[in-house]
């Protein structure tokens, strides 16, 4: 599937201590991690423990206080602290927002066409666009109507698919499986893991839904108050964790 | 303003103006101060449906006009009384209101706006063609000579005026802390939701339509003796529209206050102007004015004034 | 305050006056005119050997501003000489005013404005005549009925505003008087962009007669419609503003041949009363910078009359009492810039002299052929006459 | 009175009427209908654009629509400059359109003082060779003073129509009211987007304002005329859809024209805007809103 | 015996050519803790619009406490005693977190102000865990506090039938616990609970009776036991 896009770069994301916070409060206190290429890596964390905010640090959305981020790709890093959010999206990062924030009044195909604005997407879109009716057909089905009706299940793939749609080296995904029937928790899952071997993508992706996220995962953190309670443990040592015991599996 | 205080400031306020009128000889200051307060009237008026509710009119000189007319075809049948020609104003301008309301209602935002400027416009290609209160061709409307208590007649029309203001903004700031109020904030935050928590928010819409069009009605009744003569281009002049809207956002649209600091100072302004500047600078200067209100003060002036007072206690 | 120093005091003549909105084309234009009046009074030596000043405000078009505007002269300001700003709407508020202080008022163009206020200080400069309603058609009228063979049938259509409703009233009656049926009667909001549907309404009744009341913009519109619709009919035009402005007579050029029109004063040699090429020179020097009509034939020679029999009155009683003035202009006549004048008892002017004039000859869109005599010719009232009428208007 | 030879002439004239109208609207569409600005100011720079045209033409004597044509890039800075003074001083704080609205009043007056301040209040017309010329088709006549305009009005409803569903930036343009944080992650910088587009809207001014002159004569306060009919238009049109602008524009040109014609002009606007309050009863979200 | 307190009955819902509901019959007793499951887009939130009154059905009826509430406005259905939440939050964007419970206690529940609506308030907001941001203004609250207090203005307007749409999603398993504890409470004091939601562990812990949607059909109703054991329910719903 990736004939199109000529010798494979290689990109990692080094974050290193940041802080960040809204005004006074602040909800990340020296942060740190890694996300290597090819890697699926989730962020697990209860509400309010800083995942969306360490995302939107990623993305430009929120500036840290101190700290950097750095895209590496190829062995070139890039500072990601102080650039825009387009500007993150145009090196190749790509976010599925917490809420999904679609187009509503725009239709599907319009949303999905959007998400082709960066520059070096745009000359792949009707493969990238055909690539995402085949991911989710419903899309394909739906494509007139308007993004705001859709259901919420339907309006999360339109989101995840928009997101393809930039041909990202890197993909976020803020809690795919918010608001999403059981059946459809484990199909999010499922298909962000064929997505990411069809297009060799990086994920990382904040999740609660801790079983469900652990099936492809690669790595995971634990957030607990915006610190970094624990790093990089494998998928087994995970299941083994106290904390995750305790939160996730009802123990 | 404390709350006990308001009413009898109010009524301090009447007393003070009829004194007025016995005291200054000054005519001038009675003209420029009854259009003054006829905006007072107007802008209170139109926050309660815009400020209050959140849907903006754009038709405000209709109703102003149609106050206007309605005295004027009172006074060409039956030569009544002022009293009578502000009641029937304002039931008549009421009633459109509430006929608007009906109408429009089922309409959000800018649809709702644009839906009242239409109503506008064909409520003056219909007075531009009833003929009896002039059509096109205007009308003339001769002041009674003599009234009672007062040496002239515009210091009259200003006491009523007087009157009027210190009523509306009274209804409005009733409305303002009463358990209507809170509905119709409701409606303007969000309507679905308004509705869901029991705000019957058809029948508020409708109450809010029809008191601001009857207050309009009412602003627009004394008119005709203020001018003279009457033609439908003054009579639905844009700028009834546009300082309708303009001097709540000015003042603030949050609250009764708004309406009536926005109306002092822009209204006052708009007087001054016309006769200190002698060209068109003057209208450069509402413009600018505007401009540079609301960009200054978001919120309005009673907004800006609130937020510096509670910095100042901060610290 | 001793009398030396008040000596010393200007005369100071109050207004209102259109700079904005929609009159603001006329009114800018009047005020030059009279600020001309001004500075040639005071080369002269003033009134009463005092200067005269002109202390006046933007009515910006709007009614509602003049009660106000003329308090504010009258008692802050304390002028002692009011006149009206331009346009019945913007006389009509201030009438309750002068009436309460019995003060002389000069009016400038309004229609009919003492019919309901019946003030017998109220002077009107414009030169409709006695009746104003019937005498601003009469010459279009009269004219129609001259032609052979007679016109049988009129078409009215005017604008939807003060004047031209007048003028449509008036012309009524003149039909009726003259048993012309009339097969078209509407009237049409100020706001129309396109008038060919009006026309080829007009066409499709094949009217004899076409008399059009209109204001600048829809005289052009109606003119340029009637041209390309190709309009038919013996006599076309009327009470139509503007074409009397050269900047519309400039882009119109020959589209106006033919055209009978009102107007007050034209180039002819029947007209060329003493004063008014000088005053049309100051004028026109100072009119470019102004942005207002570069010849200014119309509305400027009045406005400068106004103020010059006022200031006549003045001169004559010696006197700023306004009962003794009122009694004088009523009891004299004036000679001014646009001749001699006259009032009657309503105030309006004794016999009327609204010209009806026809476009003939224009060949291009040059300024200068329109200050030549010739391009419009007068044809009533008899005493102006200065050619005479081309008919029909078109085949 | 009635007889098809009217009836085609009212019903072309309305058309005519409303490629004009269109024209006028188009720059509402987008500053309205997609960005959310409440540009009541719009008609006074289409009055504006009728100066800069009358003054090239008077000068140079330039084909008053070329003039106009020159003039959009022009439009199109002084757009820009607004949406940035109306996006430090509005939109960064939230709450824009009601305050926008007295901000673009006070705009409106100060172009139409400019205006009187610059070129005075004289009536202005221009001279071009079509007009007051006519072309005939069987028995309807299309003067050439309404077919220019009404050509030029198609030509910019389809070139914009063509943008906002084919180029990615016209794509944006739609989006950018809906989320701005949303355009955003699409890699596109909504300030700019924004900027654009109000540069455009305004650029359609410059052009219009060329249309309205040629069509008949102009003063500087004559675009208050305007906005009942252009707001109208937008709204009825669907708030934002260019192809809506030119059927509800038409729709209000043929409905005007065929009252002038059969009823009697004066109530044309009673029954133009009757049919709006009609349509917005029967569709509250416009004739063709989404 | 008395009539179920709510009787859904041949709801249909289309929007253009889509029918988002198809003949749906639901009938929910007095004192009931129902949960309605199925998966995205089977029309859960569609058929709560339509018993809240938000949206008007294209076919069916509907009645509550044994009248017909059809064609009864949103506003009157909410004071016979039917609440909701949004599942996407609906604040009164520039009150405080008080006035928005003031709104539904005048308005829906009667309450006049004074001492009483006061209390009212308090306990409400400290029975969703509020109590804190009571003076905060409602716009800047986060998504959960909006949540709640979505949950705490259905309260206020002293429900006989509370209808709970999403409030859990994205809540972490405590806070869902928590307001699990919450709705019990409510159902203990008589006021029948319709849940709507995907967490499986909160809706078979919480419902007598769950009914299940699929493509705007009811494919299944029955204790959670049996719901969890139905094939169909499985193969549209549940997965694995
Ligand atoms: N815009 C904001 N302004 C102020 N505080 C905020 C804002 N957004 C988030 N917060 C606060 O920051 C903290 C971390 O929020 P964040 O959204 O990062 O959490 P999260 O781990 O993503 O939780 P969730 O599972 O709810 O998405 C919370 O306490 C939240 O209240
Ligand atoms: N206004 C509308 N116009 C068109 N289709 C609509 C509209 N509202 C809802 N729909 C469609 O109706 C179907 C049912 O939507 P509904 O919101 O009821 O689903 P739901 O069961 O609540 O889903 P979820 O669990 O994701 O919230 C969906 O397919 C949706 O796209
Ligand atoms: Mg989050
Ligand atoms: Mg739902």
């Amino acid at each position: 599937m990736r004939a199109w896009k000529g010798p494979i770069l290689a990109s990692r994301l080094i974050i290193e201590e940041v802080e960040a916070g809204y005004g006074a409060v602040r909800v990340l206190h020296g942060v740190s991690m890694t996300i290597d290429n090819g890697e699926t890596v989730v962020l697990l964390g209860t509400n309010g423990n800083g995942k969306s905010t360490l995302i939107k640090c990623i993305m430009g959305m929120v500036r840290p206080g101190a700290g950097t981020v750095v895209l590496e790709t190829d062995g070139v890093g890039t500072d990601l602290v102080g650039k825009t959010p387009q500007q993150v999206v145009d090196l190749g990062i790509a976010l599925v927002p917490e809420g999904r924030r679609l187009f509503p009044a725009l239709t599907v195909e319009e949303n999905l066409m959007l998400g082709a604005y960066r520059p070096a997407a745009r000359r792949h879109l009707d493969a990238n666009l055909a690539f995402c009716y085949d991911a989710f057909p419903v899309l394909a089905e739906r494509h007139r109507q308007l993004a705001g009706s859709m259901s919420g299940g339907e309006q999360q793939m339109l989101a995840i698919a928009r997101a393809l749609m930039s041909e990202p080296e890197i993909l976020i995904v803020d809690e795919p499986s918010v608001g999403l029937a059981p059946i459809l928790v484990s199909r999010m899952i499922a298909k962000i893991k064929e997505l990411k071997e069809r297009r060799s993508l990086t994920v990382l992706m904040a999740e609660q839904n801790f079983n469900q996220a652990i099936k492809i995962a690669d790595r995971g953190y634990i957030i607990v108050h915006g610190e970094i309670a624990f790093r990089g443990l494998e998928p087994e040592a995970l299941r083994e964790n106290e904390l995750v015991k305790r939160y996730y599996l009802g123990a | 303003m404390a709350a006990k205080a308001f009413w009898p400031v109010a009524i301090a306020l009447i007393l003070a103006a009829i004194g007025l009128t016995q005291l200054l000889a000054n005519e001038y200051y009675f003209f420029a101060a009854y259009v003054v307060l006829q905006f007072v009237v107007l802008a209170t008026a139109w926050n309660i449906l815009g400020g209050y509710t959140g849907y903006v009119n754009f038709g405000s000189a209709a109703f102003f006009a149609v106050g206007a007319y309605c005295s004027v075809a009172l006074i060409k049948a039956f030569d009544a009384p002022l009293p009578v020609l502000i009641l029937a104003a304002g039931a008549v301008s009421g009633l459109i209101g509430l006929a608007t309301g009906y109408l429009t209602l089922r309409l959000k935002g800018v649809y709702f706006a644009i839906a009242t400027l239409a109503l506008a416009i064909v409520l003056e290609t219909f007075i531009t063609n009833w003929d009896f209160v002039g059509g096109a061709s205007g009308t003339f409307v001769l002041r009674p000579k003599e009234v009672w208590l007062f040496d002239s007649y515009i210091k009259f029309l200003f006491a009523v005026m007087m009157v009027l203001a210190v009523a509306a903004v009274g209804i409005a700031r009733s409305i303002e802390r009463s358990k209507l109020g809170r509905g119709l904030a409701a409606i303007r935050d969000d309507e679905v939701a308004a509705e869901c928590m029991g705000v019957p928010t058809l029948r508020l819409k409708l109450l809010a339509t029809t008191i601001s069009g009857t207050l309009m009605g009412v602003a627009g009744a004394p008119y005709p003796y203020y001018v003279t003569y009457l033609d439908p281009l003054s009579a639905f002049n844009l700028s009834y529209a546009v300082n309708a809207i303009a001097m709540p956002m000015i003042g603030g649209t949050m609250t009764w206050l708004g309406p009536v600091v926005g109306a002092l100072l822009l209204g006052t302004a708009q007087q001054v102007a016309t006769v200190t500047i002698s060209s068109e600078l003057n209208l450069l200067i509402v413009g600018v004015m505007l401009v540079g209100f609301v960009i200054l003060a978001p919120e309005g002036i009673v907004g800006l004034v609130r937020k510096t007072i509670r910095r100042g206690r901060r610290r | 305050w001793g009398p030396g120093a008040r000596a010393a005091d200007p005369i100071r003549v109050g207004f209102g006056m259109a700079l904005t909105g929609g009159l603001a084309a006329a009114g800018k234009a009047a005020l030059l005119a009279m600020e001309i009046w001004a500075q040639d009074t005071n080369d002269a030596g003033g009134l009463l050997g005092r200067e005269v000043a002109l202390v006046y405000y933007d009515d910006q078009s709007n009614p509602a501003n003049v009660p106000g505007i003329y308090t504010k002269l009258l008692s802050i300001d304390q002028v002692d000489l009011v006149v009206s700003g331009y346009g019945t709407n913007l006389i009509a508020p201030a009438m309750p005013i002068m009436m309460s202080r019995d003060l002389v008022f000069m009016g400038l163009f309004g229609l009919a404005v003492n019919e309901q206020f019946d003030y017998d200080n109220y002077f009107q400069i414009m030169p409709a005549g006695p009746d104003p309603r019937l005498d601003w058609s009469r010459g279009f009228f009269s004219l129609a009925e001259t032609l052979a063979p007679k016109p049988k049938t009129l078409a009215i259509v005017g604008a939807d505003a003060e004047f031209s409703r007048n003028a449509m009233i008036g012309a009524r009656a003149h039909a009726e008087a003259a048993a012309l049926e009339i097969v078209y009667d509407r009237t049409y909001p100020p706001a129309t962009v396109d008038y060919s549907p009006i026309v080829r309404a007009i066409q499709a009744t094949k009217p004899n007669l076409v008399y059009v009341a209109s204001y600048p913009p829809d005289s052009v519109g109606i003119l340029r419609a009637a041209k390309e619709i190709g309009l038919k009919a013996r006599m076309f035009g009327g009470g139509m503003v503007g074409l009397q402005y050269a900047s519309i007579q400039t882009k119109l050029g020959p589209m106006l041949n033919g055209i009978v029109n009102y107007d007050f004063w034209v180039p002819e040699p029947t007209l060329n009363f003493p004063g008014i090429n000088e005053f049309l020179a100051k004028y026109q020097a100072v009119a470019g910078d102004a942005g207002v009509d570069p010849l200014g034939y119309y509305l400027p020679p009045y406005a400068y009359s106004y103020v010059q029999v006022l200031g006549q009155a003045v001169e004559a009683t010696q006197s700023l009492d306004h009962k003794i003035l009122g009694a004088y202009i009523h009891g004299h006549e004036f000679d001014t810039v646009v001749g001699k004048v006259e009032f009657g008892a309503n105030g309006e002017w004794a016999r009327t002299r609204v010209l009806l004039v026809q476009f003939q000859g224009i060949e291009d869109k040059s300024l200068e052929q329109f200050t030549r005599p010739g391009s419009r010719v007068v044809l009533y009232p008899e005493e102006w006459v200065s050619g005479t009428l081309d008919y029909p208007y078109a085949e | 009175m009635f007889t098809f030879d009217l009836l085609a002439n009212a019903i072309v004239a309305g058309v005519l009427l409303g490629g004009f109208y269109t024209a006028v609207s188009l720059g509402l569409t987008i500053a309205f209908g997609r960005l959310d600005v409440v540009n009541i100011a719009h008609p006074a720079f289409v009055i504006l654009g009728s100066y800069t045209a009358y003054m090239v033409n008077a000068a140079f004597g330039v084909d008053p629509v070329l003039a106009g044509l020159a003039f959009t890039p022009a439009f199109f800075a002084i757009g820009v400059g607004i949406y940035r003074v109306y996006h430090a001083s509005f939109e960064r704080r939230g709450d824009e359109s009601l305050r926008g609205l007295a901000f673009f009043f006070g705009l409106m007056f100060i172009v139409e003082v400019a205006l009187i301040l610059v070129y005075g209040v004289d009536y202005r017309l221009v001279d071009a060779p079509y007009i007051g010329a006519t072309v005939s088709f069987g028995f309807v006549g299309v003067p050439m003073r309404m077919l220019v305009p009404f050509a030029l009005a198609l030509i910019m409803t389809i070139a914009l129509q063509q943008y906002f569903v084919r180029t990615f930036m016209g794509r944006a343009i739609m989006a950018v009211s809906q989320d701005r944080l949303a355009l955003q992650l699409m890699g596109a910088d909504p300030t700019r987007v924004k900027q654009l587009a109000f540069g455009i809207a305004l650029a359609t001014a410059s052009l219009a304002g060329a249309m309205l002159i040629v069509i008949g004569p102009v003063e500087p306060s004559m675009g208050r005329l305007y906005i009942g009919r252009v707001f109208a238009i937008v709204v009825l049109g669907g708030m934002g859809s260019v192809g809506g602008t030119l059927i509800a524009a038409l729709l209000l040109g043929v409905i005007e024209s065929l009252t002038a014609t059969f009823y009697g002009p004066s109530w044309a606007p009673a029954v133009a805007f009757g049919f709006l309050l009609f349509a917005l009863a029967v569709r509250p979200q416009g004739l063709f809103g989404r | 015996m008395n009539p179920p307190l709510l009787q859904i009955q041949d709801m249909t819902k289309r929007f253009g050519g889509f029918t988002a509901l198809d003949q749906v019959t639901i009938e929910i007793a007095r004192g009931a803790r129902f949960g309605l499951i199925g998966p995205n887009g089977s029309g859960k939130t569609t058929l709560i619009n339509c018993v809240s009154g938000v949206l008007a059905p294209d076919g069916g009826t509907i009645r509550f406490d044994g009248t017909d509430i059809t064609t009864l406005k949103a506003h009157r259905r909410t004071r016979l005693g039917i609440a909701r939440g949004f599942q996407i939050p609906k604040p009164f964007a520039s009150m405080t977190v008080r006035e928005n419970l003031a709104v539904p206690l005048e308005y829906a529940a009667g309450a006049r102000i004074g001492p009483g609506i006061e209390d009212e308030v308090g306990e409400i907001l400290a029975m969703v865990g509020l109590e804190e941001k009571a003076e905060a203004n409602a716009a800047g609250l986060t998504q959960i506090e909006m949540r709640k207090l979505e949950l705490a203005r259905a309260l206020a307007a002293k429900p006989v039938l509370l209808i709970s749409d999403e409030a859990m999603a994205g809540l972490s398993s405590t806070e869902v616990d928590d307001i699990l504890a919450i709705l019990l409470i409510l159902n203990e004091r008589g006021i029948t609970v319709i849940m709507i939601e995907h967490i499986m562990r909160a809706v078979m812990r919480f419902s007598e009776r769950i009914a299940v949607l699929d493509a705007g059909r009811k494919i299944a109703e029955g204790t959670p036991e049996e719901i969890l054991r139905d094939a169909g329910v499985e193969r549209a719903y549940l997965g694995e």
